[in-house]
C-alpha cells in the first residue's frame, strides 16, 4: 500500500515537472493528464471513490480536452514558445524552491492533527458524499448554478466571433494610444 | 476494497501534506517559469489539484465527507474558470495574436 | 495756583499739539505760519515749564503725575506718568528754552524750503519726544521719548530726502540708536524681572536689594543705550553723518538736547550707577577715549558742521568722563552750558552757511567777520565758551570736570586736558578760517535776518552767563545747580570735593595758560599764514589717518556693514536657496522620484507580477513563521 | 435571504429581457429589482440567524454592507443607462453579470462557512473577469480581462490551500468550529492553522489589492470599461473587505500573521500613494488611490476593535460614492475629449460647468480626506482605531502617506480648476447630473452627519 | 447665537456670491457681510462677561468625541475680534476696477473668514481641526486662480500653490494624528478642550506627542526651519490672499499652540521649551537678516512677517503672563501691520508697475501722502513705542527675560534687524531723486485712505491705550497659567 502511494507520488511529481518543462504544449497537456491520473490513483487509495470518478471525468475528460482543443484551435501545437531568459528561469525556480522549503521547514515543527475518533471507511463513498452534498451543502450547490450561468454567458459572450469582421476596425478606435509601442504581429 | 480503506492509516498525514506542497510549489514555479499562457493555466490547475489532494487526505483523516464535497466544488469552479479563461484566451489571441505572456504589456505603469 | 496735572500735561502736550496741527494742515499753511505756530507752541511750553520750575518745591521730592495705566497686565504696571523733579525741570528748561530759540531761528533759516511745515512738525514732535524722555516717571516712558527722539532725528537728518547719502546717514543714525536701544530694553527687562517695577522712585528705592553683579549688568546695559544715543565709542559715527540735516536740527537735536539723553539717563539712574564701580570705570574710559579720538578728528575736518559735530562727540565724551568719576552735577552742568554754546555755535555755523548760500567747506570761507558781524561776535563768544576761557560758561563746567579728573588721578587730568586743548585748537581753527583772512569762496555773503540773529544773541548771553548757574565755591558761588539737583539724582549727594583751594587755583592756572598757548598756536597757523589742510591723501601718515576719522567708518564697513550684507546675501543665497528650499522641494521631489521608481514595478508583464506576488508571499510567510 | 434569491433571479430576468431585445427595460427593471432587494433587506434587518446549515448569516455588519453594495449598484446601473446607450450588443449580459457578481458579493458579507467564502469570491470574480473583457474588440480590454483572470486564479489557489489547511486542523468548514479552534490556538498553537490563515489572508489580500498583490488593479482598472472599473473599485472592494474582516475576526489572527499583515499594510500604503503621484492617467490614478485606500482599510481590519465593521462600512461606502461620482465625471469628460483618459481632460471643467467642478472638488476632497467630507471622518476613524490598537508607528506612516495622497488628488482638482484654451464640450444627461449631484452632496452630508451610516 | 451668526453670515454671503455671481455688486455684498461680522464681533466683546463662555454644545458624533461645541474666552475673543476687524479691510483692499471674477474672490475670502471664526470659537479639538483644515481650501483656490509665478525652480503659481497646500496639510495631518491619539487616551473619548486639558499623558509620550501637536502650528506660523514654503507663497499669492495668510490665517498657529500644545503636553513643552524658543528666535533673526537683501518688496514683507512670527512663537513658549499676553497682543498688531504693509505693496505696485526694489525710488515726490502712510506703518513695523507693536514686543521681551536672558537678548536684537530692512525698503521705494520712470504714479487716493487710515489709527490708538485689549487677555491668561501650574 505504501509503495503504491509512493509510486503515485513519484509519478505525479515527475509528470508535474514535465508539465512545466516540456517544450511542446501538447506534451505538457499529456503530462498533466498523467499527473491527474496519478492523483486519481491517490483518491482511490484514500477510498474517495466518488472523487476519483469525478476527477477523471471532469479534469481528464473535460478540462484537459478543452485545453487540447484550444491548443489545436489556436494552432499552438508547436514548440515555438520562446523561452524566458535564464535569469527569469532561475528566479522562478528559486522562488518556487524557497517557498517549498519554507513550508516544509514549517512542517518540521510537527503536525499534530488528531484523526477522527471513529474511523469511517465509508467517508468517500458516493452515498456519504451525496448525502452531505444535498443536506449540509445545499446552498453552495444551488449558488454554484449562478457561477455556471455566468461562466456560460462569459464563454458565449467572449468566445463568439465578431458579427463584423475584424478587418473593419473597431467601431470606436482605441483612443488612448498614449504609448506608441507597437505590438509585434 | 477493504484493504485500501486503510491507506490514510498507513501513510502518515504529513506525507500527503508534503506531496501536496510539492505539487503546489511546482505549479507555482511553473506559472513563473513559462511564457505560454496555456501552460500557465495548466500550472494553475496543478495547484488546484494539489489542494484537492490535500483536502481529500484531510477528509479521509477526519472521516468527514465535507472535505470531499469541497473538492467537488473546487472542481466545479475550476471547470467554470477554465471555460472562462480559455474563452478570454481565445478572445485575446484574436485581438493580440499571441498567447505569449510577455506580449501582454500594453497596460503598464 | 498750579494745576499740576494740567501743567505737566501741557509741557509735552503743546509741542505734540503743534506737531499734529501742522501735520494736519500741512498743505494749507502759507509762509511762516507753520514756523510761528511751532515756535509759539514750544514757547508756551517753555513758559509752562518755567511756571512749574518756579513753583517746584525741591524739598518735597519728586511730583509724579499719573495720567492713565498704559501697560497694565499681570504684575506689570507701567503707568503713563510724568515726573517733576529738579533734574527733569532742568532738562525741561533746557529743551524748551534752547528749543524755542532754535525754532525761532529756523523760521528764518528754513524760509525758502518747500517742506517747511513738515520740518516744523518734526521739530515740534521732537520736542514732545524729548520732553517725554526727560519727564517720564518710569523707564518705559523715558524709552518712549528715547525712541521718539531717534525717530525725529531720523526724519530730520533725511529731511532732504532726494540725496541718497542723506538718507543713508539718517538710516545709519536710526540703526545705531537701535543698537543702543537693545541694551536699554534689556536693562529694563532685567530690572523689571528683579524689582517688579520700573517706576523711577521705586526702582531707586529698591536698588539696594540688588546684588552688585546685577547692578553692574543693569548699568552696563543702560550704558549701552546711552552710548547709542550720545554717540560714544563705538557707536559715534552716526553723529557726524547726521549733519546732513538742516543746521537748526543739528543745533537742537545733535548738539543741545537729544545727544545728551544718554547723560541724562545716567544721571537719572545715578542711584544705580553709584552702586556699580565697574560700570563707572567703563563709562569713564569710554568717555575718555571717545573724547580724545573725536577731538583729534575734529582738527582735520573741513566741513564747518563736521567740526562742530566731532566737537560735540568729544564734549559728550567729557561728560561721560565726569559721570564715570561720579561727578554727576559737573556732567549736568556741562550739559547745560554745552547746550547753550553748542547751540550757539551750530546756529552761528548755520548763519554762515545761510550767508554763503549753502557752502559748508571752511576752505572756501574766510573773512566773514566784516560781513556778518553779529554772527561773528556770537560765534566768537561760543568759541571762547567752548574753549574754556575764564568767565565764560564753558570754563566753569569744564573746569569742574577737570577737577574731578584730577581728583581721581593726575594722568586722567592730563588726558582731559588734552581733550580741551584739542577742542580749543580746532575751534579756533574753525573761527579763524571762517571769519579771518580773506574770502576764498564765490558766493555773496550777507548777514542773516533778525529772526536768526536774535536767537544767536540770546544764546550768546547764555553762553557767557551760564557759568553762574553752578558757580563753584572757589568763585564765591554756592554751586546752586548741584544743590538743586541733589534731590533728584542720588549720586550727586555722594559727591565730595577733596581738593584744596590752592590746588584748584594751580590747576586752573595751568589750564588757562595752556589754552591761551593753543589759541596762539592756532592764530599763528591760521590767521598769519592761513594754512589750509590739503585733501587727506596728501597728509603725512598719522594725520592722514586722523583726517580719515581714524578709519572708523571704513572699519565699521569692514566689520559690520559689509559682513551684514554678505551674511544676508549668503543666508539667502546659500542657506535659504541651497538648503532650506531644496530640502523642502527635495522632500517632494524624492517622493516623486520614489514614485517614478516604484511605478516601474508595474511593467505590464504578468510573469513579473506573479513573481512579485510570490516574493511577497515568501517574505510574509517568513515573517509569519519566524517573526516573534 | 430572500434578497439573495431575488438578486439571482433578477440576473436571469435581465438575461431574458436581453434575449427578447427589451434593451430599454433593462435599467428600470434592474434598478427596481435592486431596490426591492434593499427593501427585503430592510424588512429582514432583525433576522440574524445562521441559515442553510450554517452557511450564511446576515448580522449587522453583513446587513449594512449588503445594503451599501446594493445602493452603489443602483447608482452604477443608473449610470449604465447612459453608458450603454450607444452600445447594441451584450448589454443585458453585462447587467446580468454585474448582478451575479453582486450575488457573490452578498455571500461574502454573510458567509459563515469557508466554502461560502470560496464560492462567494469565485462568484464575485468570474463575472468580473468576463466584464473586464467587455469591450471585445479592444486589446486593452482583453488584456485586462486576461490579467485579472490569471492573477485572480493564482490567488484563488492560495486561498484554497489556506482553506484546506484550516480544514485539516478544524475538520470542518464551519466558522463556528473554526472559531473554537482559533481560540484553542492561544493555548496550543498549530503551525498548519497559522499557515492556513496565512494563505487565506493572502488570497483575500489579492482581492483587496494589497501590495504586493495589487499588480492586477492598475492594469485592470485601466483596461476595463469604465462602468466595470467603477463597479470593481466600489462593490468589489466593499465585498472583499467585509470578507477579509469576517475572516480575520473569526480566526483572531495568529500574532505573527498580524505582523506580516502590518508589513503588508505599510507596503500597500506606500505603493498606492507614492506611485499614484506619478500617474496622469485618471483610471490608473484611481486604481492606485484605491490601493492606497486599501492600506487604510487594512489598518482598520488589523485593529480588531468592536466597531471595526462600522468603520469599514462607513469608509468603503463613502469611498464608493465618491469613486462612482468621479468615474461618471470622467466618462463625461472623456467623451468631450474624444476618449482620452489623461487627467488633462478635466481642464476647464469648472469654467464650463461650475457645478460639476464643485462636485468634483467635493468628491476629490472626500477621497483626500479633507474635513467636512465623509472621507475625512472615515480617515479619522481609522486613525482612532489604529491608535486604539496601539499601531502608533503605522499610524504615523499612514498619516504621511495620506499627505502624499492629498497631493495627487489636489493635482486633479487643480486641473479641473485651471482654465483651458477651449472649454470642454460636456454633454450631461439629467440622470448623470442627478447621480453626480447625489454623490457629491452625499459625501458632504455623510461627512456632516456621520451618525446616519453607523 | 452671536457665534453662530459669526459663522453663518460670511458663509451665506459667500454662498450667495458663489451661486448668483453678481460680479458688479460682489464687493459691496462682501463688504456688507464683513461689516456685519465686525459689528457682531464687537458686540461679542461688549458682552464678554470676563470668563470662559460656552455658548452652544451639540452632540454631533459623540462616539468619536466630536461635539459641536463653540464658545470663547478672552484669548479666543481676541482672535475673533481680529478676524472680524481685519476682513473688512482685506475685502476692502480689493479694487473694483479691473478685477478678475470679483464674485469668486470675495466668496473665497468670506469662506475663509467663516472657517477662521470656526477655528477661534471651537471648544472641541476635532471641531477646531475641521475648521482649521477647511480654511485651507478657499485659499488653495485663491492661490491657484490668482497666484503669480515667482522666480526660481518650481516657481509657477501652480507649483507654489501645491507646495503651500501640502506643507500646511503636513502639519494638519500631524495634528489630526495627535488629536486622535489624545481622544483615544481620554477615558470618555471626548475631544472637548476641557477634557483634553485635564488629560495627563505619561511624560515620555508627551515628549514625542509634543511634536505631533506642534508641527501643525510650526508649519502654519511658520517657524524656522519649517518656513520654506512661506516666502514663495506670500510672493505668489494675490494681495488679498497674502493678507489673509499673513494677517489672520497664521494666527491660527498661535491660537493652536495656546489651545493644544501648552495645556495638553505640559511636560513635553517643558522638555522642548528651549529648543523651540531658540528655533523660533533663530528663525526671527535669520529671516530678519535675509529680509535685508530682498529685491522684491513683497518677499521682503514675507520675510519680515517670518521674523515677527518667530518672535510671537518664542513669546508664547515663554509661557508666562508677559510672554503669552505679549505674544497675543502682538498677534493683533501683526495682523494690522501685515494687512497695511501688503496693501502698501499693492499701492506701490500699482504706481510703479513693479515690486522690484531696485527699480523703484523717489515715489515720495509724486505721492507724499502715500509716503507718509508708509512711514506710519513702518513705525508700527519697527515697534516704535506708542505703536501697538511696541506693547506686544515689550511684553514678550519681559516674558522671555524671565525665562532666559540670552533669549531676551536674541529677541531684542530683532528690533535692530527690523529697523535695518524696513528703513532700507522705505528708502528704496520712497526716497531718493525724483524718478521719471513712474508713469501712472499718483498720490494716495480715497480708497487708499479708507483702508490704511483706520488701520494705522488702530495701531496707534492701541499703542497708546492698550488697556482694553490687555484687560481682555489678562484674566484668561492668568487662568490659563494657573491651569498649567496646577498640572505640575
Amino acid at each position: 500500500m505504501q509503495y503504491l502511494f509512493y509510486l503515485f507520488a513519484a509519478i505525479s511529481v515527475l509528470s508535474a515537472l514535465l508539465v512545466v518543462g516540456a517544450r511542446n504544449p501538447v506534451n505538457s497537456v499529456i503530462s498533466l493528464i498523467v499527473c491527474f491520473l496519478s492523483i486519481a490513483g491517490h483518491y482511490i487509495l484514500l477510498n474517495a471513490q466518488f472523487l476519483a470518478m469525478v476527477h477523471i471525468i471532469v479534469y481528464t475528460g473535460a478540462i484537459m480536452v478543452l485545453f487540447l482543443f484550444v491548443i489545436m484551435l489556436l494552432n499552438l501545437n508547436k514548440s515555438t514558445e520562446p523561452s524566458k531568459t535564464l535569469l527569469t528561469r532561475i528566479a522562478a525556480v528559486t522562488a518556487g524552491a524557497l517557498f517549498l522549503f519554507t513550508l516544509l521547514g514549517a512542517l518540521r515543527q510537527g503536525v499534530h492533527i488528531a484523526a477522527a475518533k471513529e474511523f469511517d471507511g465509508n467517508t468517500g463513498l458516493v452515498k456519504s458524499v451525496g448525502q452531505s452534498l444535498f443536506s449540509d451543502f445545499l446552498l453552495p450547490f444551488e449558488v454554484s448554478s449562478v457561477l455556471f450561468l455566468s461562466a456560460m454567458i462569459g464563454a458565449v459572450m467572449l468566445g463568439r466571433k465578431d458579427r463584423s469582421p475584424r478587418e473593419d476596425a473597431p467601431a470606436r478606435p482605441e483612443p488612448s494610444e498614449r504609448r506608441t509601442k507597437k505590438i509585434p504581429a | 476494497m477493504e484493504g485500501m480503506m486503510t491507506a490514510i492509516r498507513v501513510i502518515p498525514l504529513e506525507h500527503y501534506i508534503v506531496l501536496s506542497f510539492i505539487l503546489f510549489s511546482i505549479g507555482m514555479a511553473g506559472a513563473l517559469f513559462r511564457r505560454n499562457t496555456i501552460i500557465i493555466l495548466m500550472c494553475l490547475e496543478l495547484m488546484f489539484n494539489s489542494v484537492n489532494l490535500l483536502l481529500a487526505a484531510f477528509s479521509a483523516h477526519h472521516s468527514d465527507p465535507g472535505g470531499q464535497v469541497f473538492v467537488f466544488f473546487i472542481m466545479l469552479v475550476a471547470a467554470a474558470e477554465v471555460t472562462v479563461g480559455l474563452a478570454i484566451l481565445v478572445m485575446m489571441k484574436r485581438n493580440v495574436d499571441s498567447v505569449d505572456i510577455n506580449q501582454l504589456n500594453r497596460l503598464k505603469w | 495756583m498750579v494745576n499740576l496735572p494740567l501743567h505737566v500735561a501741557l509741557v509735552p502736550g503743546l509741542p505734540l499739539l503743534g506737531a499734529l496741527v501742522i501735520a494736519a494742515l500741512r498743505g494749507k499753511l502759507k509762509g511762516n505760519a507753520a514756523g510761528l505756530l511751532a515756535t509759539t507752541m514750544i514757547g508756551l511750553s517753555f513758559v509752562v515749564s518755567a511756571i512749574l520750575f518756579l513753583h517746584y518745591d525741591k524739598t518735597g521730592g519728586a511730583n509724579v503725575v499719573k495720567f492713565f495705566d498704559w501697560i497694565h497686565i499681570g504684575g506689570m504696571d507701567v503707568p503713563f506718568a510724568l515726573q517733576i523733579d529738579s533734574l527733569s525741570l532742568t532738562m525741561m528748561l533746557i529743551v524748551t528754552g534752547v528749543g524755542t530759540l532754535i525754532h525761532l531761528y529756523s523760521i528764518g533759516y528754513m524760509h525758502d524750503d518747500k517742506r517747511v511745515s513738515t520740518f516744523f512738525a518734526c521739530l515740534n514732535l521732537f520736542t514732545f519726544a524729548m520732553l517725554l524722555l526727560v519727564m517720564g516717571a518710569n523707564f518705559v516712558i523715558t524709552f518712549i521719548g528715547w525712541e521718539g527722539v531717534g525717530l525725529c532725528s531720523y526724519l530730520l537728518i533725511g529731511f532732504w530726502y532726494t540725496k541718497p547719502a542723506y538718507n543713508y546717514a539718517a538710516r545709519k543714525a536710526f540703526v545705531m540708536n537701535r543698537i543702543g536701544d537693545v541694551g536699554f530694553v534689556l536693562a529694563l527687562a532685567l530690572l523689571f524681572s528683579r524689582l517688579g517695577t520700573l517706576n523711577y522712585i521705586e526702582v531707586f528705592d529698591r536698588a539696594g536689594t540688588l546684588s552688585v553683579e546685577m547692578v553692574t549688568v543693569v548699568t552696563l546695559l543702560l550704558f549701552v543705550g546711552a552710548i547709542g544715543k550720545s554717540a560714544q565709542l563705538p557707536l559715534f559715527t552716526w553723529l557726524p553723518d547726521a549733519m546732513a540735516g538742516p543746521t537748526p536740527v543739528s543745533a537742537l537735536i545733535h548738539a543741545a538736547t537729544m545727544v545728551t539723553a544718554g547723560i541724562f539717563l545716567l544721571v537719572r539712574s545715578s542711584a544705580l550707577f553709584s552702586l556699580a564701580p565697574f560700570t563707572q570705570d567703563v563709562v569713564l574710559w569710554t568717555g575718555l577715549i571717545t573724547a580724545l579720538l573725536t577731538a583729534s578728528i575734529g582738527v582735520f575736518q573741513n566741513d564747518i558742521k563736521k567740526v562742530l559735530a566731532y566737537s560735540t562727540v568729544s564734549q559728550l565724551g567729557l561728560m561721560f568722563v565726569a559721570l564715570g568719576l561720579g561727578a554727576y552735577s559737573a556732567a549736568m552742568f556741562h550739559v547745560t552750558t554745552h547746550a547753550f554754546f553748542k547751540a550757539l555755535l551750530f546756529l552761528g555755523a548755520g548763519s554762515v552757511i545761510h550767508a554763503l548760500g549753502g557752502e559748508q567747506d571752511i576752505r572756501k570761507m574766510g573773512g566773514l567777520k566784516g560781513v556778518t558781524k553779529i554772527t561773528y561776535v556770537t560765534f566768537l563768544i561760543g568759541t571762547l565758551a567752548i574753549a574754556g576761557i575764564p568767565g565764560f560758561s564753558g570754563f566753569f563746567s569744564k573746569d569742574a570736570i577737570l577737577m574731578a579728573a584730577y581728583q581721581e588721578h593726575p594722568m586722567l587730568y592730563a588726558a582731559t586736558m588734552a581733550v580741551s586743548l584739542l577742542t580749543c585748537f580746532y575751534m579756533f581753527r574753525l573761527l579763524f578760517l571762517t571769519f579771518f583772512g580773506g574770502y576764498r569762496g564765490k558766493a555773496h555773503p550777507h548777514e542773516s535776518p533778525a529772526v536768526m540773529t536774535v536767537p544767536l544773541m540770546v544764546l550768546a548771553v547764555l553762553s557767557v552767563a551760564g557759568g553762574l548757574l553752578n558757580l563753584p565755591h572757589l568763585f564765591g558761588g554756592h554751586e546752586p545747580m548741584k544743590h538743586y539737583l541733589e534731590t533728584a539724582a542720588e549720586g550727586i549727594t555722594g559727591e565730595h570735593n577733596y581738593l584744596s583751594a590752592s590746588t584748584e587755583w594751580m590747576l586752573m592756572g595751568i589750564t588757562v595758560g595752556l589754552i591761551l598757548l593753543t589759541i596762539l598756536l592756532a592764530y599763528n597757523r591760521f590767521v598769519k599764514k592761513t594754512t589750509l589742510d590739503p585733501e587727506p591723501e596728501d597728509l603725512p601718515m598719522l594725520s592722514r589717518l586722523i583726517a580719515r576719522k581714524w578709519m572708523v567708518d571704513e572699519l565699521y564697513a569692514f566689520l559690520w556693514e559689509r559682513p551684514y550684507g554678505w551674511l544676508s546675501t549668503q543666508f539667502h543665497g546659500i542657506l535659504e536657496r541651497k538648503v532650506m528650499v531644496p530640502v523642502m522641494l527635495g522632500a517632494g521631489r524624492w517622493t516623486q522620484k520614489a514614485g517614478k521608481a516604484a511605478r516601474m514595478l508595474q511593467n505590464g508583464n504578468m510573469s513579473f507580477y506573479l513573481f512579485g506576488m510570490v516574493v511577497g508571499i515568501v517574505v510574509f510567510l517568513m515573517i509569519t513563521l519566524y517573526a516573534g | 435571504m430572500s434578497a439573495l434569491i431575488l438578486t439571482s433571479v433578477l440576473g436571469v430576468l435581465l438575461l431574458y429581457l436581453g434575449l427578447f431585445g427589451q434593451k430599454k427595460l433593462l435599467v428600470p427593471v434592474g434598478v427596481l429589482g435592486l431596490l426591492a432587494a434593499i427593501g427585503l433587506f430592510v424588512m429582514d434587518r432583525s433576522i440574524n440567524v445562521p441559515m442553510f446549515a450554517h452557511m450564511v448569516s446576515f448580522d449587522r455588519a453583513g446587513w449594512l454592507f449588503s445594503c451599501g453594495m446594493l445602493v452603489v449598484t443602483v447608482l452604477i446601473f443608473l449610470f449604465g443607462a447612459d453608458y450603454y446607450a450607444r452600445q447594441e450588443e451584450n448589454v443585458a449580459e453585462q447587467y446580468a453579470l454585474m448582478i451575479f457578481s453582486l450575488t457573490g458579493a452578498l455571500l461574502l458579507t454573510s458567509y459563515t462557512n469557508l466554502l461560502m467564502l470560496f464560492l462567494g469570491i469565485e462568484i464575485l470574480s468570474i463575472p468580473l473577469y468576463i466584464m473586464a473583457g467587455g469591450k471585445r474588440d479592444s486589446m486593452r480590454s482583453s488584456e485586462a480581462s486576461f490579467k485579472y483572470f490569471l492573477l485572480g486564479s493564482f490567488a484563488s489557489a492560495f486561498l484554497l490551500m489556506g482553506i484546506a489547511l484550516i480544514y485539516g486542523v478544524a475538520a470542518s468548514f464551519d466558522l463556528g468550529v473554526v472559531k473554537e479552534v482559533a481560540l484553542r490556538q492561544l493555548v496550543q498553537p498549530d503551525i498548519l492553522f497559522t499557515l492556513g490563515c496565512f494563505f487565506v489572508a493572502i488570497g483575500l489580500s489579492f482581492k483587496v489589492a494589497a501590495a504586493p498583490f495589487h499588480f492586477w488593479s492598475p492594469d485592470v482598472y485601466e483596461g476595463s470599461p469604465t462602468l466595470i472599473t467603477a463597479f470593481m473599485s466600489t462593490v468589489v472592494k466593499m465585498a472583499a473587505f467585509i470578507g477579509l474582516y469576517r475572516f480575520v475576526g473569526i480566526t483572531q489572527m495568529p500574532p505573527t500573521l498580524g505582523k506580516a499583515l502590518l508589513v503588508m499594510t505599510i507596503f500597500t500604503l506606500m505603493i498606492g500613494n507614492i506611485v499614484a503621484l506619478r500617474q496622469s492617467h485618471f483610471k490608473r490614478l484611481m486604481a492606485y488611490s484605491s490601493i492606497a485606500h486599501s492600506g487604510f482599510l487594512l489598518m482598520a481590519v488589523l485593529s480588531q476593535a468592536p466597531n471595526t465593521a462600522q468603520v469599514l462600512f462607513y469608509y468603503t461606502f463613502t469611498y464608493s460614492l465618491a469613486t462612482v461620482g468621479l468615474f461618471i465625471l470622467m466618462t463625461l469628460a472623456k467623451r468631450a475629449a474624444n476618449g482620452d483618459e489623461h487627467i488633462r481632460i478635466f481642464r476647464g471643467l469648472f469654467r464650463a460647468k461650475p457645478w460639476l467642478g464643485v462636485v468634483m472638488l467635493l468628491l476629490m476632497l472626500s477621497l483626500a480626506g479633507i474635513p467636512l467630507t465623509a472621507g475625512f471622518v472615515a480617515k479619522y476613524q481609522i486613525f482612532l482605531l489604529a491608535i486604539g490598537a496601539d499601531l502608533i508607528k503605522t499610524t504615523v506612516f499612514a498619516v504621511l502617506m495620506a499627505l502624499v495622497g492629498i497631493y495627487y488628488y489636489a493635482v486633479v482638482i487643480r486641473e479641473a480648476f485651471t482654465p483651458s484654451e477651449e472649454a470642454p464640450a460636456l454633454v450631461v444627461s439629467p440622470v448623470n447630473l442627478l447621480l453626480i449631484s447625489v454623490c457629491g452632496i452625499s459625501v458632504v452630508l455623510f461627512g456632516l452627519l456621520p451618525g446616519y451610516l453607523q | 447665537m452671536l457665534l453662530i451668526a459669526l459663522l453663518l453670515v460670511p458663509f451665506l454671503a459667500a454662498a450667495v456670491l458663489l451661486v448668483a455671481r453678481p460680479d458688479g455688486a460682489a464687493r459691496t455684498i462682501a463688504l456688507l457681510s464683513s461689516f456685519i461680522t465686525a459689528a457682531l464681533a464687537i458686540l461679542l466683546w461688549v458682552r464678554y462677561p470676563g470668563n470662559n463662555v460656552t455658548l452652544l454644545d451639540l452632540a454631533w458624533m459623540p462616539s468619536w468625541g466630536l461635539r459641536f461645541t463653540v464658545g470663547y474666552d478672552g484669548t479666543g475673543l481676541l482672535f475673533l475680534l481680529l478676524t472680524g476687524l481685519m476682513f473688512p479691510f482685506i475685502i476692502g483692499a480689493g479694487r473694483s476696477e479691473g478685477a478678475d471674477r470679483p464674485a469668486l474672490v470675495n466668496a473665497l475670502l468670506l469662506f475663509t473668514q467663516s472657517a477662521l471664526f470656526g477655528v477661534f470659537m471651537a471648544q472641541n479639538a476635532f471641531l477646531f481641526y475641521i475648521f482649521y483644515e477647511l480654511s485651507l481650501v478657499p485659499l488653495f483656490f485663491l492661490l491657484l486662480f490668482w497666484g503669480s509665478a515667482v522666480p526660481g525652480r518650481l516657481g509657477s503659481a501652480k507649483a507654489v500653490t501645491m507646495r503651500f497646500f501640502i506643507y500646511t496639510l503636513l502639519g494638519g495631518l500631524a495634528l489630526l494624528f495627535a488629536i486622535a491619539y489624545c481622544v483615544v487616551q481620554e477615558p470618555s473619548h471626548s475631544a472637548d478642550f476641557n477634557a483634553l486639558h485635564a488629560l495627563r499623558l505619561p511624560g515620555d509620550v508627551q515628549i514625542w506627542l509634543f511634536w505631533a501637536l506642534f508641527l501643525a502650528f510650526a508649519v502654519k506660523l511658520p517657524i524656522f526651519p519649517f518656513h520654506s514654503w512661506q516666502p514663495d507663497t506670500y510672493t505668489s499669492a494675490p494681495l488679498q490672499g497674502t493678507m489673509v495668510l499673513g494677517g489672520v490665517l497664521l494666527k491660527m498657529g498661535l491660537f493652536g499652540i495656546l489651545r493644544f500644545v501648552l495645556p495638553i503636553v505640559p511636560e513635553g513643552v517643558e522638555f522642548w521649551r528651549s529648543t523651540v524658543i531658540w528655533m523660533a528666535l533663530i528663525g526671527a533673526l535669520y529671516a530678519g537678516i535675509i529680509a535685508f537683501r530682498q529685491r522684491d518688496l513683497k518677499r521682503l514683507v514675507a520675510y519680515s512677517s517670518l521674523s515677527h512670527v518667530g518672535l510671537l512663537c518664542a513669546g508664547l513658549f515663554a509661557q508666562n503672563t508677559y510672554g503669552i499676553s505679549g505674544s497675543l497682543y502682538q498677534a493683533f498688531a501683526h495682523a494690522v501691520l501685515v494687512v497695511c504693509m501688503l496693501y502698501l505693496v499693492g499701492a506701490i505696485q500699482r504706481r510703479t508697475g513693479t515690486t522690484d526694489l531696485e527699480a523703484m525710488g523717489g515715489l515720495k515726490h509724486r505721492a507724499p501722502r502715500l509716503a507718509a502712510l508708509f512711514f506710519l506703518v513702518m513705525l508700527n513695523a519697527v515697534a516704535l513705542p506708542l505703536t501697538q507693536s511696541f506693547v506686544g514686543e515689550w511684553l514678550m521681551f519681559n516674558g522671555l527675560w524671565q525665562r532666559d536672558g540670552w533669549m531676551a537678548f536674541a529677541a531684542v536684537t530683532t528690533i535692530i534687524l527690523g529697523a535695518i530692512y524696513m528703513l532700507y525698503a522705505y528708502q528704496r521705494v520712497m526716497l531718493g531723486p525724483e524718478n521719471a520712470k513712474l508713469p501712472q504714479a499718483g498720490d494716495a487716493d480715497q480708497h487708499d485712505h479708507l483702508v490704511l487710515v483706520p488701520l494705522i489709527a488702530v495701531s496707534l490708538v492701541l499703542g497708546v491705550f492698550p488697556a482694553p485689549v490687555l484687560n481682555l487677555l489678562d484674566g484668561s491668561v492668568q487662568q490659563m497659567l494657573s491651569t498649567f501650574t496646577a498640572l505640575y
